[in-house]
């Protein structure tokens, strides 16, 4: 067992999500669990197929969605040449992965928290649902793009409250945004905890709204990465005093008023 | 078979080292890794006062191979001598300083303040600033002021060895090479980035913030091969070589052409893991390949006469 | 999409052209696609008297790129225009000759020869040659050399627009496109190869007998459309595009960054009709991105303030 | 139909030949037919998977074996990362492939002809076999290193007499020359006519006897290529007169009188 290791896993299953607008766009990918020691709600990993040989150079950061001692899951939005071909993965091919990595999610059992997730930004909530030990205490509201079976909605808003609302024609997006700042509304007064994943617009939002009602909120980054261990400095942010921190290591998680977005 | 290298007042364990800029202060790696088992670590690109870097985004992907223009974003080398190199086993592996500025008296500082640090194997001289005073040409694209970079170094680093990084992008590197090396420089580590340029055309926008930026991994090898080659061939002081290493195989060619060690940069990011498996892999190949010893290996391309 | 451009004397039928040495005379190519569908085609390197051009091996294949010392193989020029040059289409595709030689006088007199042949739509200038009079410096990195050459052809050219096709290999590209522009040139084309290397080590020799060559494919794309970038910038002369342009959207990237058109060189060896493919990709990719036209999108890349 | 094209095929079947010494090293490969109108015995074809995008760029060549309206087959020995790649293909999976390339052997029905193949070598002459009026005249010469079901022999055994001895001891080499030697000589005594295929050295020991035995021979070469089609001149070998000729489209079969190994 390590506390953080690379290792080359297997692929145990790689199976599509739900009807698509957009065939084959969401996949829920199971490998073979790295030997570690343990990982939070929040924390990502780098994967990186062993049969890319030289080009794509870069292995692809993803939410670790659950992990036991046997499988890791993760949940795979296809959006370019490397994420196309990691849904192309067959059962038994290897991949590398490093991890776990970045810090995690605040959790704070007996305080109420509100999930705000943003399309895939889902993912990372799967697992913090599933570990969370007052799943009662917390409400996920996704905004989705796609269908929603296309996302693991169902089966977590059978342990927590659920809200959804699909962003689909153009005047949905508005709607989006007003039912987003009701819930931040609702949750300041409650003196409650915001956690928030998903497209730098809708952080932006959610980083807005909570500086106006003066709640707490953590946001999740999505910056592009080449190493994902705090050395190549190619993913950074700029923190609350206007400093490049890394965002694989420092993140991928922030407090909503410590961070540039 | 035995791996030690001396060259130019350094001895290392084996011929691997990493390239400054890809492998943090080294302790992002100890995780994935015996650090100590490392020929050398060139750390991170430090400058006299801390640098922010340039702005996002910083990186692109291109055909087997990256863009990067970080900008030499660093703590500054007091930051670096309290905080980073304490917890490094210097004792145990070659700890190689990069000193960056964008004049000599500031290398020179530079040079003077890591001279007195027991943990420093080495300095590594990166000549990649423009120089404003100059024109905006590059120091690293001008063997005058190579030459006078390196003597400033060479002024105040005390017994610390010099090893001057050169640029590829230039008419001819074994000016800049014969520069250094009449500065005084102890070795030679090549190449740095090649310039490059990504766009895209959907948001019809360059896909780095700075514009230009510098390409490295597998793509660049040959590039690298050529100026390694040409540069010893072209001076006498030993010569690392850098520029898409991504096998032992690649590692080998490098040392083939004459090249003392060499540096694994973009491939750290393979896996992190990469630099400490190219260890075992490098003395496993030289054995398959029938090589007697490295130095019989070293150099021993057989030219067309 | 009205994909015609004109630029520097030429007219092509759309933006695609393919790259010298890498479409043989052209004929080679016709089972593969309609010759008369690309923008223009450049023929193989010629000079004054036929060349049997280097030993072999003469190609290497590189991460995402190749390596090749041809060493200008052809039959002269002579035999260029009584053999291959009467049964290409040159009444329907622009057929631009691709000039080499070793001293500006040569130049001059493959203009004069060219100047008078009906199926020639340009002349472009290859100085790739080393200058063993000043010292095996080649033409193409001394922008005086560069200037004298241009002004050689440009003398003898008639009314034949002369193209000066620029090498990679030098500190500062845009001199060298300034003096191309000074000594009169109608358009440049960049970049040539990157010179390179590439070795073997089990038999411990280079893989190409002329141990340096040109390193061309998608791993120079970054360099190229940099060099295209800067030269855009510092000249008023219309810019051609080359440099591992392997698909449309590489193709629109250097159009993005100003280039008048393009010209495709390894990525003929993907597939014999790659080039052709290209002239419907272009289009369509333009129309997909939602670009107004051709000349709304050239150039029009954003820079940051 | 058309004489020459460049297609997108399919793979229909790779298959494993042979009981292996080094597994897995010699492969059947059938492909769809491309529309060509004919393709002769000698010629190639450019092969380049549609799954290698950019990394490797080059098509690689190979003899075609035979080819009727629907199939072509190829005979493919794994040597590098290409043919790695090469024969690991499934069937489904798309090739570009174009040809048929270069000129052909010489076939002279009424003549003794001695096919004299090393290795791998072997792979045209499945198609000269076939497609000989006159099977009765041919005999065929096989110089081979692996175990003798890795190669087509026993099928083209059938057909014409054939002939074969295993290079596997120190001492064998000199006995496969010995016995070439005294093939060729026999065939000069009878005013045959000599086609070979195989490594350099092989062809460079055919030349010489033939040269000394003052017979007609051919070889074929295989240097490596780019283009395929005469373009790009990476693949010249010097023809009798020391100019550089392309192997791809003066040859790949050669008089062996009228170039230099
Ligand atoms: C900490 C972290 C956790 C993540 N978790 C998940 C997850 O659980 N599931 C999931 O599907 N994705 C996740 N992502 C995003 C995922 O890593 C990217 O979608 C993937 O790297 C894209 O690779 P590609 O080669 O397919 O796309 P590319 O071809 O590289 O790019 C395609 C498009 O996606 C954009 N893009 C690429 N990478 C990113 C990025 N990192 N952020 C924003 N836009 C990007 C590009 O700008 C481009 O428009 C996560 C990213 C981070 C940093
Ligand atoms: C006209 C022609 C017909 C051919 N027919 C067949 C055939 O029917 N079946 C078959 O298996 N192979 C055939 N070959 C050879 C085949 O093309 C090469 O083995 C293949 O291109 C090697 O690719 P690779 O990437 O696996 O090897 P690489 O990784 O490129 O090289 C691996 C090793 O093979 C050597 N090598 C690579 N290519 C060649 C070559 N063209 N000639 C000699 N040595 C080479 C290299 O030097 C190296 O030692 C033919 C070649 C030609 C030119
Ligand atoms: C992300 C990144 C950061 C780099 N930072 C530095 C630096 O600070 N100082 C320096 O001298 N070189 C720096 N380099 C250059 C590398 O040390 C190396 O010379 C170059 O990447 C070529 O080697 P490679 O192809 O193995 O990556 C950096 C390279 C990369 C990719
Ligand atoms: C095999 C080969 C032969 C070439 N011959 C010539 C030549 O004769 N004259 C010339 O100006 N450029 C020559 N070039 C350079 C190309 O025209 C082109 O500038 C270069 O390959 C970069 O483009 P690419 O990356 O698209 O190949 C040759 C390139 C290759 C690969
Ligand atoms: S990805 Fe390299 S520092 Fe974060
Ligand atoms: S392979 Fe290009 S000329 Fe023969």
């Amino acid at each position: 067992m390590s506390l953080r290791n690379c290792r080359n896993v297997k692929v145990l299953e790689v199976s599509p999500v739900g009807q698509l607008k957009r065939p084959d766009e969401f996949f829920e990918i199971k490998l073979e669990y790295p030997d570690w020691d343990g990982w939070k709600p929040g924390q990502f990993v780098m994967i990186r197929p062993a049969g890319w040989e030289l080009d794509l150079l870069w292995a692809r950061p993803f939410s670790i969605c659950s992990a036991d001692g046997d499988t890791l899951t993760l949940f795979v939005q296809k959006v370019g040449r490397g994420t196309g071909r990691i849904v192309a993965l067959k059962p038994g091919d290897t991949v590398s992965i490093w991890g776990p990595l970045g810090n995690s999610f605040a959790m704070e059992p007996e305080i109420p928290t509100l999930l705000l997730a943003g399309g895939i930004g889902i993912a990372p909530f799967c697992g913090y649902v599933e570990q969370h030990p007052h799943p009662e205490n917390l409400r996920l509201f996704l905004a989705h793009r796609l269908s929603l079976d296309c996302y693991p909605f169902a089966a977590l808003s059978e342990r927590v409250e659920g809200v959804c609302m699909r962003d689909d024609q153009p005047e949905d997006l508005q709607k989006i945004i007003a039912v987003m700042k009701e819930q931040i509304v609702e949750y300041a007064a409650k003196d409650g905890l915001i956690l928030s994943c998903g497209p730098t617009p809708f952080m932006k939002t959610v980083q807005r709204f909570a500086a106006e009602c003066g709640v707490r909120a953590q946001v999740s980054l999505e910056n592009r990465m080449a190493c994902g261990v705090g050395a190549c400095l190619g993913c950074v942010t700029k923190d609350g005093s206007g400093h490049h921190v890394q965002v694989c290591t420092r993140g991928p998680v922030f407090w909503a008023d410590k961070v540039e977005l | 078979m035995n791996m030690n290298v001396s060259f130019g007042g350094l001895s290392l364990k084996n011929p691997v080292m990493t390239a400054s800029g890809t492998f943090g202060f080294g302790l992002e790696f100890a995780p994935y890794g015996d650090l100590t088992k490392l020929g050398g670590i060139v750390v991170k690109g430090m400058s006299l006062k801390p640098r922010e870097g340039n702005p996002m985004p910083r990186i692109a992907e291109t055909p087997c191979g990256m863009l990067n223009a970080i900008g030499i974003q660093n703590p500054g080398v007091e930051n670096f001598i309290r905080q980073a190199l304490p917890v490094l086993p210097w004792k145990e592996v070659a700890v190689v300083a990069n000193l960056y500025a964008c004049d000599a008296e500031e290398f020179g500082e530079l040079a003077d303040i890591l001279a007195g640090e027991e943990g420093i194997a080495a300095l590594e001289v990166n000549v990649s600033c423009p120089n404003v005073k100059e024109g905006g040409i590059a120091f690293g694209q001008d063997p005058k002021q190579i030459c006078k970079v390196t003597e400033a170094v060479k002024k105040k680093a005390g017994n610390k060895p010099v090893m001057v990084k050169l640029s590829p992008n230039v008419t001819d590197i074994t000016i800049c090479a014969r520069a250094a090396a009449e500065g005084g420089a102890d070795s030679l580590s090549l190449i740095n980035t090649l310039s490059g340029m990504a766009v895209d055309i959907h948001n019809r926008k360059p896909r780095i913030a700075n514009v230009i930026a510098g390409l490295s991994g597998p793509a660049i090898k040959p590039v690298a091969l050529r100026c390694v080659h040409q540069v010893v061939q072209a001076v006498d002081i030993p010569v690392v070589g850098i520029g898409g290493i991504a096998s032992a195989e690649d590692a080998l060619e490098f040392i083939l052409v004459g090249a003392h060690a060499v540096q694994v940069g973009t491939a750290n990011f393979l896996r992190p893991d990469f630099s400490f498996d190219l260890v075992d892999e490098l003395e496993k190949l030289l054995e398959e390949i029938g090589a007697g010893s490295l130095e019989e290996f070293r150099g021993s391309l057989e030219l067309p006469l």
